[in-house]
């Protein structure tokens, strides 16, 4: 029975926890910009999350490690601060671009500018961390982040010609802004391919102290969770396709974006979507303040755990506390959450196999992951699209910068 | 065996290559300039419509609506001021010029309504946007077809 | 017994199961014409940085050794001690005691119980 | 100068060289016996020393590459502690030939 609340809870969370403001703004800009065209960079990033999550998984259920503890172990430290240190930096950018989102969320609502914001909610998340157990963050918060299901009733209200999303899932060529095309195909695949929740997802996994017997469970949730979550995202494109893509609306800011579902379902389109954003974000912030704190403190030995008292484990408190202490400030100085989440979204796709390689090569070391190694499909799927993503990163990249976005 | 420590994979060669091909396959004409402001107004006129009109139906709270519509109004003034600097024909400035004014007054006009919280007044300014809108898709249809 | 694979970077234990960093170093007495011995474990900051390559690692240390609690001695651990050689290193240590958690105790001294509510 | 405690892992992927300047390999591994209170040296294992090599032997680490039998089988060589010579910890020696090493059976 425990098993079975086990596997519906990690199914629920993933799916709550899946929207974040990456995903929410790299969809609903592809949708503006190319209606249906860009859902197969999704369904393929959903497809490697997959594989990374459920070996995350059976990583900590095989060998009671998580990834940073085992990749230390692997490859010793002087490889180890490659990825730590690569991460570390863009998953700062990341980490502002979510508490723009949150900050954003709560200036549509009280008119109140976003920049006031940033601060009330970095120190609102670091309150939930000090004081809440690790259940609130895998548990709560992502509940909460069911509310994301509106998207779905928005799409399906919305009711976009099913036969051209089919269409989408195909990988076509642009006719037209090709820079622009390839840019958001990096923006979607970093948002979806999120390394910190290989990191969060493991170290969850080794705290609710996983045996051999969960790797079903494991298989399920990565599975039901990610792809429920990946046709979130399809929901926001199918959404903002349908609104934005004939009126010829170009998303710049969260502005615009807000007013997706209001024409399907008025001023519940309006707040529904606040909330989203609002929850979607603050869910994210956590798990990547966690995952950070987790990275460090299991690659430099240090005590860690989420349901330990702060004094306890002091240095891994003082990592999450220091990551929420910088967090607000590039907003603060108003530069547009939007552009900070592009540009984050799209460094993540850059280091994808900084950070993805080595935890494949330790996937299909018998002596971490025991009988249980990789298939070949999965290496195949997972090393293909992160270096496919690297290279359109590295391309995009200083285009996207030129041509002014 | 613990895994070969190797960094720095030569690559990086092709990456460069890939970087060249892609910058010079994006240079930017004249005509191409002219294309992404006519969409850029479009969009504008569109997005400061859609703001109006959920406003106007209460879909929207007060708060928002004034929030957005000042921002809009910033950056069509920023494209406004980029036009004076792009190379583009003179009549076609005008008519940029112009169109990105329009909107920006209908976004002014339409704040001031929310201020004075009279709905009946916003129907005539949509109207305007919309106009704007259409008249910029016009332009580039001719464009396109030249 | 193969060092690197087994030994170095692997995370150590203390007497009652507690987490207390990682191998960062071993040290090695090469007394000429006899077999090397390999002494001591050696946990900390110092050993860490000095491991970077080039002028980060000059950098870091140099950083470590000014403003480290340990002003840059790393802990060190004789080999006696070792309990047990698994997954993870066990060592006859009481870690709180014995000064291998002092970077540890300085920032649950000086941050964590400064912040009210801890 | 000689006897002076010498830190493991700074010897790691340290280039050795043979008597006549010629590149042995990269210090992969060291081998010991445990003891009472120290672990006894017996044996250092010298990695492949060209990047493309030790690429291809990580590579070598992907289930698919090994069944493909893609990349070389380690030909990594061993050398007893006697015929180190570490008196420049920073740039290692051996005593004896570079041919003269048997490789690694591991």
């Amino acid at each position: 029975m425990k098993k079975l609340l086990q596997l519906t809870l990690g199914i629920v969370t993933s799916i709550g926890g899946f929207l974040e403001v990456g995903s929410i703004a790299s969809s609903s800009q592809a949708g503006a910009s190319f209606a249906y065209q860009l859902i197969w960079p999704i369904v393929l990033g959903t497809i490697v999350l997959i594989f990374l999550v459920e070996m995350s998984g059976r990583l900590a259920a095989v060998s009671k490690l998580t990834v940073s503890g085992a990749m230390r172990d692997r490859f010793g430290f002087d490889y180890f601060v490659v990825p730590l240190a690569t991460l570390s930096i863009v998953i700062y950018l990341v980490l502002a671009a979510e508490v723009g989102g949150a900050a954003f969320a709560l200036q549509l609502v009280t008119g109140i500018s976003y920049r006031w914001w940033a601060v009330p909610v970095a120190l609102f998340a670091w309150f939930l961390l000090w004081k809440g157990p690790f259940a609130l963050v895998e548990r709560w918060v992502p509940l909460f982040g069911l509310v994301t299901l509106v998207f779905i009733v928005g799409a399906v209200k919305l009711g976009p010609d099913w036969s051209a999303v089919a269409h989408g899932l195909v990988p076509t060529r642009p006719s037209h802004d090709k820079a622009h095309y390839w840019f958001l195909v990096v923006n979607i695949l970093g948002a979806t391919i999120a390394p910190y929740l290989m990191y969060f997802y493991s170290s969850g996994a080794v705290e609710g102290k996983w045996d051999e017997s969960y790797l079903n469970i494991n298989r399920f949730i990565a599975v039901l969770g990610m792809s429920f979550g990946g046709l979130l995202a399809i929901a926001v494109l199918v959404s903002s396709a349908a609104v934005f893509y004939p009126a010829g609306v170009k998303l710049e800011g969260y502005d615009q974006i807000a007013l997706m579902l209001t024409g399907a379902l008025g001023s519940w389109g309006f707040y529904l979507f606040a909330a989203s954003l609002f929850i979607g974000c603050l869910g994210a912030i956590l798990e990547i303040a966690l995952a950070v704190a987790y990275m460090t403190s299991q690659g430099l030995g240090w005590r860690w755990g989420q349901d330990e008292e702060p004094r306890q484990v002091p240095r891994f408190v003082l990592v999450y506390t220091a990551l929420l202490a910088l967090a607000p400030w590039l907003i603060v100085l108003g530069i547009s959450p939007l552009a900070v989440t592009s540009l984050s979204m799209a460094l993540t796709a850059a280091t994808l196999p900084v950070a993805i390689i080595p935890f494949i090569v330790l996937m299909n070391d018998p002596v971490y992951a025991g009988k249980h190694t990789n298939g070949w499909i999965g290496n195949v799927v997972v090393v293909f699209t992160i270096v496919m993503a690297c290279i359109l990163a590295v391309v995009t990249i200083p285009l996207q910068l030129l041509g002014g976005g | 065996m613990r895994c070969a420590r190797h960094r720095g994979v030569g690559w990086s060669g092709v990456v460069i290559a890939l970087v060249a091909l892609a910058v010079s396959g994006c240079s930017r004409s004249p005509r191409d300039q002219a294309k992404k402001a006519l969409e850029s107004l479009h969009s504008w006129a569109v997005s400061t419509h859609m703001v109006g009109e959920r406003w106007m139906e209460g879909d929207v709270p007060d708060a928002y609506a004034s929030k957005a519509l000042q921002s809009f109004g910033k950056k069509v003034r920023k494209e406004r001021g980029k036009i004076a600097s792009g190379k583009l024909p003179n009549d076609m400035k005008q008519f940029l010029a112009a169109g990105f004014d329009s909107t920006a007054r209908s976004a002014d006009s339409l704040l001031s309504i929310i201020d004075k919280r009279e709905k009946s007044a916003t129907a005539d300014i949509l109207k305007q946007l919309a106009a704007q809108a259409r008249a910029a898709d016009s332009v580039k249809e001719r464009l396109g077809a030249e | 017994m193969h060092i690197v694979r087994d030994l170095l970077d692997k995370q150590l234990i203390d007497v009652n199961w507690q987490h207390m960093g990682r191998i960062d170093g071993l040290t090695m007495d090469v007394p000429p014409g006899e077999q090397p011995r390999i002494t001591t474990l050696c946990v900390g900051g110092t050993v860490l940085t000095r491991r970077l390559p080039g002028f980060v690692g000059r950098w870091a240390s140099a950083l470590v050794e000014r403003y480290g609690v340990r002003r840059g001695v790393p802990f060190r651990i004789p080999w006696s001690k070792v309990m047990r050689v698994d997954r993870v290193i066990r060592v006859d240590v009481n870690s709180d005691e014995s000064g291998a958690m002092a970077s540890s105790h300085w920032v649950r001294d000086h941050i964590i119980d400064r912040i009210p509510g801890a | 100068m000689p006897g002076e405690p010498i830190p493991v892992e700074h010897l790691l992927s340290r280039k050795v060289l043979d008597p006549s300047g010629k590149s042995a390999g990269r210090i992969e591994e060291v081998r010991a016996t445990p003891s009472e209170d120290a672990l006894l040296v017996y044996q250092y294992d010298l990695g492949p020393a060209a990047l493309l090599e030790r690429l291809a032997v990580g590579l070598r680490a992907f289930s698919l590459l090994r069944k493909l039998g893609v990349g070389p089988e380690h030909r990594g060589r061993c050398v007893p502690w006697d015929k180190m010579d570490l008196s420049d910890p920073h740039q290692p020696r051996i005593t004896c030939a570079r041919e003269e090493l048997h490789p690694i059976e591991d």
